[in-house]
């Protein structure tokens, strides 16, 4: 992976925004299942904002740009998804600070970083069958593929593949928290939406990279 | 679908609007945050008494706001907890001397909004207790888990608190107030059918013509169990025997009990159920003080109920008796 | 069949006990003649006022017995008319000397009951006026027809006739308010899905998932028109129109204006259409000054809405003003 | 026809009560096109009293009998059904007077004394799509074939078929009285359950004549 840009980090964003608005029914069916069907609507209604005031953030440098975005996911999306994809986005921000570009290693401490803070933020772990179990495995392939010297389009690819395994395996879990832990062993056999979402995300980026033009 | 609806995403503030509407001379909205106010609000010599959640509770909670009730209530969309913003813009709008109260029902993306726009509130130098309403036997109670929901017995806390706050109490009595209230509330709730959000567009779930849901919540989660349909007795007597054997409730307690519509089941049939349950609490040597048979924790439309069951003290039976106006009326 | 139900045949009077149980200082069960009455009937100051109809449009009217509204129902079975018998007896029970007043909705089947219970009672020496309602718009009035039903106008009509007859009014004050409330109250219907009756135990009638029925009675029986489902503000438009140009009412009036619920419609989606009649109405210049938002007279759990208005003097808005008290209540 | 005896008379009230018990769902069916279905409901639950107290019915003579049956069905059957076969019913009662046998001329006045009650209670008449589309011809059927001589087996058999003709030639009919009539043109098509009662019941009463023990 080389160098990210902050044109890097928009695209980054972009890919990210749109897919949640394109798959808001998918994400809805999903949540559907042993959730309550909002996951999808609240994403869209969200990452929608972000587009639509895309030229208007606060491009300084890469924290500040960060830190914009996470303000309108954390203060205008609902549910459990606005505090928790928010607090991931306001710690990678903070990790990143005031640069305008980003080498690899820095890249896995801000994906660390809002690890962390979704941990905090939802008092939950790997094992409790929400994001973080795609979430997790697929920034420890990203610092693999860094470890390897895989190119960009490489290491979210491999990641890519990493989070749909363990999104597909959420299947087999029971739910500890969040809406779908109500239903105890029922949310066994069904997916979680989060960590879907994390792999959708990640797919999105892993086909839309290699199309992008270079950016500054 | 079959709802009153143009654009599902103005759902929640077509509705806001025409609360205020209705109410042009005690209530206020503030579009920006979903917020219902009341008009008068905040008022120095009186504790902010906030509640938000989820849409699609109605009239939990937009429309209980009013006096001896809440002071405004700033909802998510349909089921969905509100955004940190609206709890952070409701708080200050709302300030008060006396200070803040939250009233949060359990549920994860409630706690994180209320728990961030109280720590921001809180910077700004804001005062703000929080009480927490998570009344619902149905889910398990243990460290291992997020703990109980809150659900209809959320309407006794308000009330209570609602009432006591119109009286001056402070903040720390509120608390007290509250806690108490919250942990001699029971309720357990089933659902004969699923609910349609307007965003989805179809039902949550699908139930067999012959199958009922024990134990749901009130945002179209599945309940614990899937029965076979039985007769409103044969219900009746499931909910209250959770209920009862929660707390426990024991002969002599004096209670509220409330039989409560998910929105989808009309007065008739709430009454009916009202009834055999009133006959078997009698039974058991519980008295029934004071009784609520209505709506006022639904879930869209669905089909089902819950039962409530209240502990009173004197206190809490005087709470409850107060004088309360709210957008819900028949007159 | 979705519903709380334990015997069919029982619905209404488990329902009936239910209400006598929720409200054991104010209302009475007489099961012989599905007879819910005030404890304080008959009172000797003051004329008794009585509403028959069938059941399955709660709260109408079993619910909305007490001080200020109806001193007594007795309704039939669900959408049937109550048996003539229960018209006798009621009468006999209720009889006051400064009168009875029989309040009917415009149905065959209600109207002979009371037609016959009053020949009856009359020979017994009761004194008796009968007050018609036919709010219906959706039903054309003719000499040929059997003229307009009675629906959700109904209320207006009951409660300021309650509360004139609380205040001493005898019966031909009370009669002649009453018939200036109907001449002036105008209600339009109309339903997004059928209602099922708990003794059919399937829907009364079918209705594709893009249709909606305008013009339906609060019996189930399908409407005028069976149309391409619209959304909220269109349907308002229709009903509005309907209401309006039939008495009509006109710019400067002052109203009142009722979104009714016909059971299966959420309260939250009632002040959707609240909020765009209020604003629709203002638009015309007509004044809205007293608002009624919920379930009023329902179609047991049919999805639909009706609005009412009705044009408002200063003797009717102080009626519809005055104080009430009945089986619904949120406190 | 021969002359009726007061259990011939109780045989009529006897078969057709069944017949009301027995078609409950059939008649609220019918009721439930652009009606309000409680039709059978409304029936069955009174004539189920009929059935209940039977053995309990003053049977003095013809007239006091139908006089009881009457109050049972006037003060106990609710809807538009209550009154308008109650009234019907005390019509009757009253045509037959005190006596404990019945001339065939006598039971045609009978019957047109109810017809006159219902017409007169529902202020309806031939036309409007009511039960006494099938009812007011078959009284005439039954009126011809007593002049013509033929029995009673026979004359109820011939009064079942106008009847049933009658009722099904409802369908071409827009209601003008009863709920159905609020329908207006769409009631064009349907039947109405009441006529389609009177049908039942007296093909009810033409199946089960020709097997009942003599009566005294
Ligand atoms: N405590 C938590 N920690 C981390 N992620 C969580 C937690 N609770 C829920 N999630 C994730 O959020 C997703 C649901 O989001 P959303 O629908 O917005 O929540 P809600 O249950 O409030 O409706 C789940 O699929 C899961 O991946
Ligand atoms: N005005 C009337 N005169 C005579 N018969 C009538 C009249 N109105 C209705 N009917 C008959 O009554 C039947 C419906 O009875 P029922 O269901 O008890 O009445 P509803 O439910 O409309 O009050 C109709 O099918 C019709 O045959
Ligand atoms: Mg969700
Ligand atoms: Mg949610
Ligand atoms: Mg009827
Ligand atoms: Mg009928």
């Amino acid at each position: 992976m080389s160098t990210a840009s902050l044109g890097h980090v928009e695209a980054v964003v972009r890919i990210t925004a749109q897919a949640c608005v394109d798959n808001e029914k998918y994400f809805g069916e999903l949540d559907s299942v042993v959730g309550d069907g909002d996951f999808g609507y609240s994403m869209a209604r969200g990452f929608e904002l972000v587009i639509q005031d895309w030229d208007g953030f606060d491009r300084a440098d890469i924290g500040t740009f960060l830190k914009k975005i996470a303000v309108v996911i954390t203060s205008r999306i609902g549910g459990t998804s606005g505090p928790i994809w928010g607090t991931a986005m306001l710690r990678a921000a903070s990790t990143a600070g005031a640069v305008t570009s980003l080498e690899p290693a820095q890249i896995v401490a801000m994906l660390r970083a809002g690890i962390e803070g979704i941990k905090a933020r939802g008092r939950s772990d790997v094992g409790d069958k929400t994001l973080l179990d795609a979430l997790v495995p697929a920034v420890d392939t990203i610092e693999q593929q860094i470890a390897a010297g895989a190119d960009t389009a490489a290491t979210l690819r491999a990641a890519a593949g990493t989070a749909r395994e363990n999104a597909e395996a959420t299947r087999a879990m029971q739910a500890m928290r969040g809406r779908a832990s109500y239903t105890g062993e029922r949310s066994i056999g069904t997916l979680d939406a989060g960590a879907v979402a994390v792999a959708v995300i990640l797919e999105a980026l892993a086909d839309q990279w290699p199309d992008l033009p270079a950016r500054s | 679908m079959k709802k009153f609806v143009n654009d599902p995403q103005q759902f929640v503030p077509e509705m806001l609007k025409g609360i205020a509407l209705a109410n042009p001379d005690t209530l206020k909205y503030v579009p920006e945050y979903n917020l219902i106010m009341r008009i008068d609000a905040p008022r120095a010599d009186k504790v902010s008494v906030i509640q938000g959640s989820g849409s699609g509770h109605e009239p939990a909670h937009v429309m209980i706001v009013g006096k001896g009730m809440l002071d405004a209530a700033c909802p998510g969309d349909v089921f969905a907890a509100p955004p940190m913003d609206y709890v952070l813009e409701t708080s200050k709008l709302l300030n008060s001397p006396k200070g803040i109260l939250h009233i949060i029902n359990n549920y994860t993306g409630d706690r994180m909004a209320f728990e961030m726009g109280k720590e921001m509130a809180e910077a700004d130098g804001l005062t703000i207790g929080t009480l927490l309403v998570d009344d619902d036997v149905a889910v398990k109670d243990s460290t291992y888990t997020v703990g109980r929901r809150g659900v209809a017995g959320n309407f006794f806390v308000i009330k209570a608190v609602g009432a006591a706050s119109e009286q001056g109490a402070d903040l720390d009595e509120l608390l007290r107030i509250g806690e108490k209230v919250n942990s001699v509330t029971r309720t357990m709730g089933m659902a004969l059918t699923s609910c349609t959000p307007p965003a989805k567009g179809s039902p949550l779930f699908e139930l067999g013509d012959d199958e009922m849901e024990m134990g749901v919540g009130i945002h179209g989660e599945p309940g614990r169990r899937r029965e076979k349909l039985a007769n409103a007795n044969a219900i009746v007597d499931e909910l209250l025997e959770a209920v009862v054997t929660d707390l426990p409730f024991s002969k002599g307690d004096d209670v509220a009990l409330m039989v409560n519509g998910l929105g989808g089941t009309p007065i008739s049939e709430l009454y009916i159920l009202y009834g055999y349950a009133h006959e078997q609490l009698a039974k058991r040597g519980i008295n029934i003080r004071r009784n609520y048979v209505g709506e006022y924790c639904t879930s869209l439309d669905m089909a089902g109920t819950s039962i409530t069951l209240s502990r009173l003290d004197s206190e809490i039976d005087g709470l409850l008796g107060a004088p309360a106006e709210i957008a819900i009326r028949t007159f």
